[in-house]
């Protein structure tokens, strides 16, 4: 690893303040920034850790919504999300026990790997991201792998989960990483079933709309009878092709509904 | 009533303790005052020529004591390889010139090219990027095949091409082979491939070296498992270091699987390094530099055949493999596809015929060597897997099918068609114990309530025979052994009757320092806290051939037996001056002597303490103390056999397999200690499951390696397996070895994967799948249930 | 990696030739070029960073074009180490047609990681060559000709375009 | 250098670290603490978990400035104080839960974990919860065996 200057300050605005500088990083859990690091594939040179940030911690519930401060670990997520038990158990099934206690959410959304659950979790839960200067709305976050709409130096103070009629995620696990081969939350709300995929696409996260339409109408597993995706941007690597992930999207999204 | 101590009980291990409080030492727990730290630039092309390197800008960074490359390694030998095949033609395979550091090419990406040597590790690494190399890339080598093709770009220029040889075994059965597969009433065919894999002990290599200028002598602390081995080639062959001036110390290992057999140019360079800069130079590796340096595993492509006549007797079998070898020749690798494969191709039948043709291929990717198994893995897998394929085309059951091809009982010792001698077996009990402990009839049950499920439930069997032990020295000289294949054994009796025992089996993981003790106490009627182990120190052990194949209880513990042997035979000598009775009228029991017919008798402690206190003692007969050592070699291998059985469940929507079950029945003869056998092959099937369901190292054309982490290298997790069911009451001891053991260390990585496979070809015949390559990972599983339809 | 695709420019052949040979345009159409020197005839040097999620990397190296057919096509590669990162490199056989003062830009692009890239981010090295191929030759189009949003394609199954960022990108070179 | 202060195994320690120190450095060479192993890069062995303020956390994942203040426990602080084997330990050599003991202290570390937190788990909530936790040697046959085990003396 190249060396860095480590602070931790205690209030959001000091934070802000310390990212202000041109290579300067902020730090969740660490549990990919670090490995990332060690290999020298990254040199921040200075990491503003969250993890000091009162504001920034817990899950609280209220008005129909779960929200999740952005330095909240997948662990208290797991134990505390209980008013919407499919994003509990989303976060309780992440990386590894140890990992639990210290990714965070503000991390993982931030990062927004390809095949990380949470970006799942929020665009099929309409969730609002709340940052140091503004709400966005997960439709407009997620812009892709590993992008999103968040600015230099911004930060996640929380994200705000909308509570579901019924909800469920299905993760099928590359063998190696662990991470999702391919994961599916499907989320039903009054107004319509949101379906998010995660760990398929070359593009993140993304809405299965055809399937939203059809589990809008009728909510089983018949509706998606007829329904296929379109292999050709889906990842493919020594773990899947394309339309083995393509493939598995379907049935996914069917486990899913079926497990509702 | 189990036994409560010796051979045959299961006494807790004595060295969990340190390794259960943290206080193990490992070779990277070792800091030696004043140590620099070396950080090795690696290639990250698979081929290239090294057009210049520029180390100036690099020499003048922060901590930087010297930075080497070739250039200041002339006159040093290469790596050596430790064992010659000669090929079909009776020519010697090709040997090419395995730097330490690359000379003017680089043949694969993990090859160290310029080693950094800094005051600390952030320091050598920072260095590390201010070097520059120049590499003029060449098109890297990778398929086995297309590297024999004529015109294929060569790995080594200076060889006539990529086969660094041609193997036949037995070369004189070839026509006979081929005539007896063109008669034949049925021929199976199968064409597959043992993937490649990494060994990934969860302790990473170390090497520091240290020198000591006032007397000349070097030390090397490494994680081997064999530090003798590398002493012996490291001092004679690659630095030209006497061994009384050269001590090489392995403490505790973090496993090692075969990976840590090697000579490794790691423990080269620091052995040279500490005297070029005076100082200890330390290496640890990184696991992401593992991946790009321990040498892989397995890697074979086979076309196999199998002739059978219209009752289902095994005629022939006739099978050709490529084997990778990578860009060099590791120490042992080229003893690993051909007499350790092709050696026990005729498994546990009688089949009259085999035809082994094996070429070995140089490719630009790290060297191939053994691994938990070595070759036998390879050889089973090809073998049950075509039988199990033959069973299916004949309509006959599957065990029913090898029943008819067992070596029978009353057939022991056999003399199989490719050069071995079985001495003791019984296949029949084996199995029969199988098919009584997995439940075999009561599958068709339980796969009715998988199929409830959803999901696809198949039952895989299959036998092994392994050979353990390789021995003795003078017929593996012959098969091209460098080295002799003997062990030793020191046991020092002390004064008070307490022992220590001078072992070259080095431990890491399997219990020696457990089980050996309980061997002698066994043998001297003693306690087994009277007993000491001493492994892993060159300076300490008289010599000794190490660790692998499953050979310590077999070898390193049949020395002891001798060693232990020839105390009891002077304490006997003793005892009678003490008695002053004749030698031949005293016997030893229950560590007392006495004289037969007669109440005398004299306590252990009182001769021991006679040898060293001999004021009472036959001075002008017998030399005083009691110290003795023996070196083993043994008349032949061992041969453990065994009947393994699995069931999975596939989910055919994702195509993922459960394990549902595994079951291992297997013949390791006598057992010293249970609990441990039953550990080894714990350990040995979930590396036998992982090489079938998950494990694979893959690279791509350009010979980058895209399984270069556990983020990509899947390794067996506890939720990947169920617990197993295992057993070994089946015991035809071993007739040539003293303790009448076999050796199980290997047996669950070499006999799980085809009863795994089997399990999920049985699984999706009716899909009309007939095989798979492993691992059986999800997507190919699909693919191949895709594809049948 | 292999990866097809065109472009319709709106510019006559020529036009589009020239910036296809045009050092700035060139500097500005490469995902994340910081810096490069020298000329068509002997080449580039460029140093060029890219950050991938928490990776970030940066690679100095050449660019040159070669196959050269004047006004018709030309191959454009580039090859840069990434220090401890490893290596990169990509090509892409460019071919122009022209029909109606409409130039179709059409391309084949191929790339290639080394080291610690290739060993730890199997999965993500043919996202991440499509969308800088795709970047870049949104970036050239962008530079010689800007489309206007209704000629955006539309989405595809998976939910997300890789013209996304087009208002940004415009930005910067409009 | 920043310096940083903490609680290992009860004791009060501080030392002077680099922004880049890593908690299992500065447990391994600060502390001379090496039963703390080293068995990967990227968080998946497992082999350096310690507990950090009472969880289990992968020491080689963390920066030794993040852990500052913090209450942090080792497998060196895993026995009885008169240096028996606690019950967990106990229960791993009862059942030859280890061979080679490279992965040994993380095990422990992640089965106190896991029974401070479910005192009578099944055998696949055990097998879950070792899912950050690799070992080569035992096929997991006889950890699972011996953290049932512990759980039943622990009660």
């Amino acid at each position: 690893m190249y060396d860095f200057e480590f602070v931790k300050p205690s209030t959001v605005a000091d934070a802000v303040a310390a990212l202000a500088d041109e290579d300067a990083m902020a730090l969740g859990g660490g549990q990919t920034l670090i490995p990332t690091m060690k290999q020298r594939l990254a040199s921040p040179s200075k990491l503003v850790s969250l993890a000091g940030i009162a504001d920034l911690q817990g899950v609280t519930t209220g008005g129909g919504s779960v929200s999740v401060g952005g330095a909240t670990t997948h662990a208290t997520v797991a134990a505390e999300a209980g008013a919407y038990p499919a994003l509990a158990a989303l976060a309780g099934d992440i990386g590894d026990p140890a990992v639990r206690n210290r990714g965070t959410i503000g991390g993982s959304v931030a990062n927004n790997d390809p095949s990380a659950d949470y970006p799942a979790a929020a665009l099929a839960s309409g969730a609002t991201i709340r940052t140091d200067r503004r709400e966005i709305a997960a439709d407009d976050f997620f812009q892709g792998m590993f992008e999103t709409a968040l600015e230099d130096g911004e930060i996640i103070t929380a994200v705000d989960f909308p509570i579901p009629e019924a909800a469920n995620y299905q993760k099928f696990k590359q063998p190696a990483s662990r991470f999702a081969l391919v994961g599916v939350m499907v989320a039903k709300y009054p107004d319509g079933v949101r379906v998010a995929v995660t760990g398929a696409s070359e593009n993140g996260v993304f809405r299965w709309k055809e399937a939203e339409t059809a589990l809008t109408k009728d909510f089983r597993t018949d509706a998606l009878m007829d329904l296929d995706i379109n292999p050709l941007n889906m990842i493919s690597d020594l773990h899947g092709t394309g339309e083995y992930r393509a493939h598995l999207v379907k049935v996914l999204t069917k486990r899913a509904v079926a497990t509702c | 009533m189990p036994k409560d101590h010796g051979i045959g009980a299961s006494p807790k291990r004595r060295e969990d303790v340190r390794f259960l409080t943290g206080n193990g030492q490992y070779t990277d727990d070792i800091n030696i005052h004043g140590q620099s730290h070396v950080h090795f630039l690696r290639s990250d092309v698979a081929h290239g020529t090294i057009r210049s390197i520029d180390t100036s800008a690099a020499e003048a960074m922060p901590g930087v004591i010297r930075i080497f490359t070739s250039a200041d390694f002339e006159g040093v030998g290469g790596v050596p390889c430790g064992w010659q095949v000669t090929d079909r033609f009776g020519e010697p395979m090709q040997e090419p010139k395995h730097p330490i550091l690359a000379e003017g090419k680089v043949r694969y990406v993990g090859e160290i090219i310029v080693a950094v040597v800094a005051e600390t590790l952030e320091q050598a690494r920072d260095a590390a990027e201010a070097v520059v190399v120049d590499i003029d890339e060449l098109p890297a080598v990778i398929d086995m095949k297309a590297a024999l093709e004529d015109g294929a770009t060569k790995v080594h220029d200076d060889l006539p091409g990529n086969l660094c040889f041609d193997w036949g075994f037995v070369e004189e059965n070839r026509d006979a082979v081929d005539a007896a597969i063109k008669g034949a009433a049925h021929v199976t065919t199968l064409e597959l491939r043992n993937n490649r894999l990494i060994a990934n002990p969860m302790e990473p290599r170390v090497a520091i070296g240290d020198y000591n200028a006032s007397n000349e002598e070097h030390t090397l602390y490494t994680t081997s498992q064999n530090p003798h081995v590398i002493r012996l080639l490291m001092g004679a062959f690659v630095l030209g270091i006497p061994e009384h001036k050269l001590r090489v110390v392995a403490p505790d290992v973090g496993g090692g699987f075969g990976t840590k057999i090697f000579h490794y140019a790691e423990e080269a360079f620091c052995t040279f390094a500490a005297k070029a800069v005076n100082r200890p130079v330390k290496w640890t590796s990184t696991r992401a530099e593992a991946f790009i340096s321990d040498a892989h595993g397995r890697d074979h492509v086979t076309r196999i055949e199998l002739a059978l006549d219209k009752d289902g007797k095994f005629l022939a079998v006739r099978t050709d493999t490529y084997a990778n070898m990578g860009a060099y020749l590791s120490t042992f690798a080229p003893s690993v596809p051909t007499w350790l494969h092709g050696t026990l191709m005729a498994g546990n039948y009688t089949t009259p015929l085999v035809y082994v043709n094996v070429k070995a291929v140089f490719t630009n990717t790290v060297p191939v060597d053994a691994y938990r198994g070595a070759g036998r893995p390879e050889a089973t897998f090809q073998l049950e897997r075509v039988i199990d394929k033959a069973a299916r085309e004949l309509g006959i059951d599957p065990i029913e099918l090898r029943r008819r091809n067992f070596i029978k009982p009353d057939q022991f010792p056999y003399a199989t068609p490719v050069a071995l001698e079985y001495d003791t077996g019984n296949y029949d009990a084996t199995m029969d114990k199988l098919v009584e402990i997995a439940d075999i009839r009561g599958f068709g049950k339980r796969k009715a309530e998988s199929a409830e499920r959803g999901k696809l439930r198949g039952l895989g069997i299959n036998c092994y025979i392994e050979a353990c032990g390789i021995a003795p020295s003078n017929l593996v000289g012959q098969l091209g052994a460098r080295a002799g294949l003997y062990e030793s054994a020191t046991v020092r009796v002390n004064a008070t009757g307490s022992i220590s025992v001078f072992t070259g089996s080095h431990s890491h993981g399997q219990g020696h320092e457990t089980t050996f003790p309980q061997v002698v106490a066994e043998m001297l009627g003693i306690d087994e806290s009277q007993v000491d182990i001493v492994h892993g120190d060159t300076s300490k052990i008289p010599m000794g051939m190490g660790t692998y194949g499953s050979r310590s209880i077999a070898v390193g513990g049949s020395a002891m037996v001798r060693a232990t042997e020839k105390i009891i035979a002077k304490a006997k000598k003793i005892a009678a001056h003490l008695m002053e009775a004749g030698e031949e009228d005293v016997e030893f029991a229950d560590g007392t002597f006495t004289v037969a017919g007669t109440d005398k008798s004299v306590a252990w402690g009182d001769v021991t303490l006679a040898a060293y206190v001999p004021h009472n003692y036959p001075l002008e007969d017998l030399e005083p103390g009691l110290e003795e050592t023996a070196f083993y070699d043994p008349a032949n291998f061992t041969y453990p056999a065994g009947a393994y059985a699995c069931e999975v469940e596939v989910d055919p929507e994702t195509g993922k397999v459960d394990v549902m079950s595994m079951t291992a029945v297997d013949d390791f003869g006598n057992v010293i200690n249970p609990m441990i056998v039953d550990g080894q092959v714990h350990g040995g099937l979930a590396q036998g499951i992982g090489q079938a369901l998950l494990e694979a190292c893959v690279y791509d054309d350009d010979g980058q390696l895209l399984s270069g982490s556990y983020m990509d290298y899947a390794m067996p997790r506890a939720d990947d397996l169920p617990s197993f069911t295992v057993d070994h009451s089946c015991q035809t001891p071993c007739t040539h070895n003293p303790l009448g053991v076999k050796g199980c260390g290997e047996a669950g990585a070499i006999g799980s994967p085809p009863s795994l496979v089997n399990a999920v070809v049985d699984a999706l015949s009716e899909a009309g799948v007939t095989h798979i390559d492993m691992p059986l990972s999800p997507s190919r599983v699909w693919s191949a249930i895709q594809a049948a339809r | 990696m292999d990866l097809k695709g065109s472009r319709t420019i709106a510019a006559d052949r020529m036009t589009v030739w020239r910036a296809l040979n045009d050092a700035e345009i060139l500097k500005a159409a490469i995902p994340g070029c910081k810096e490069m020197t020298g000329n068509a005839d002997d080449g580039f040097e460029a140093t060029v960073t890219q950050k991938i999620g928490p990776v970030k990397a940066t690679f100095k190296g050449v660019v040159t074009l070669s196959d050269v057919i004047e006004g018709e096509s030309y191959r454009i590669s580039g090859e840069g180490k990434g220090g401890p990162a490893g290596y990169a490199r990509g090509g892409a056989n460019v071919r122009l047609d022209e029909t109606d003062g409409v130039t179709t830009l059409s391309y084949e692009v191929d790339a290639k990681v080394g080291g610690k890239l290739a060993s730890l981010g199997a999965r993500l090295i043919d996202g991440v060559a499509k969308k800088l191929a795709d970047q870049f030759f949104e970036n050239f189009q962008n530079a010689v000709a800007p489309r206007s949003d209704d000629e955006a394609p539309d989405d595809d199954d998976t939910g997300r375009e890789p013209e996304k960022k087009k208002g940004l990108i415009k930005k910067m070179f409009s | 250098m920043p310096t940083v202060s903490m609680t290992v195994n009860g004791k009060t320690v501080s030392g002077e670290v680099e922004g880049r120190t890593l908690l299992s450095q500065f447990l391994r060479e600060g502390l001379s603490l090496t039963g703390t192993h080293i068995g990967c890069d990227t968080a998946q062995c497992g082999a350096c978990t310690v507990h950090v303020d009472g969880v289990a956390v992968k020491s080689c994942n963390m920066l030794a400035l993040e852990a500052d203040g913090a209450e942090v426990r080792t497998i060196e602080g895993m026995a009885n104080p008169d240096g028996s084997l606690g019950v967990i330990q106990a229960a791993f050599q009862e059942h030859h839960g280890l061979q080679c003991g490279f992965c040994t202290p993380g095990m422990v570390m992640a089965a106190a974990d896991l029974l401070a937190a479910n005192s009578a788990p099944s055998e696949a909530e055990i097998r879950a919860h070792l899912d950050g936790n690799i070992c080569r040697c035992t096929g997991y046959h006889n950890i699972v065996k011996s953290i049932q085990a512990a759980a039943a003396q622990l009660g």
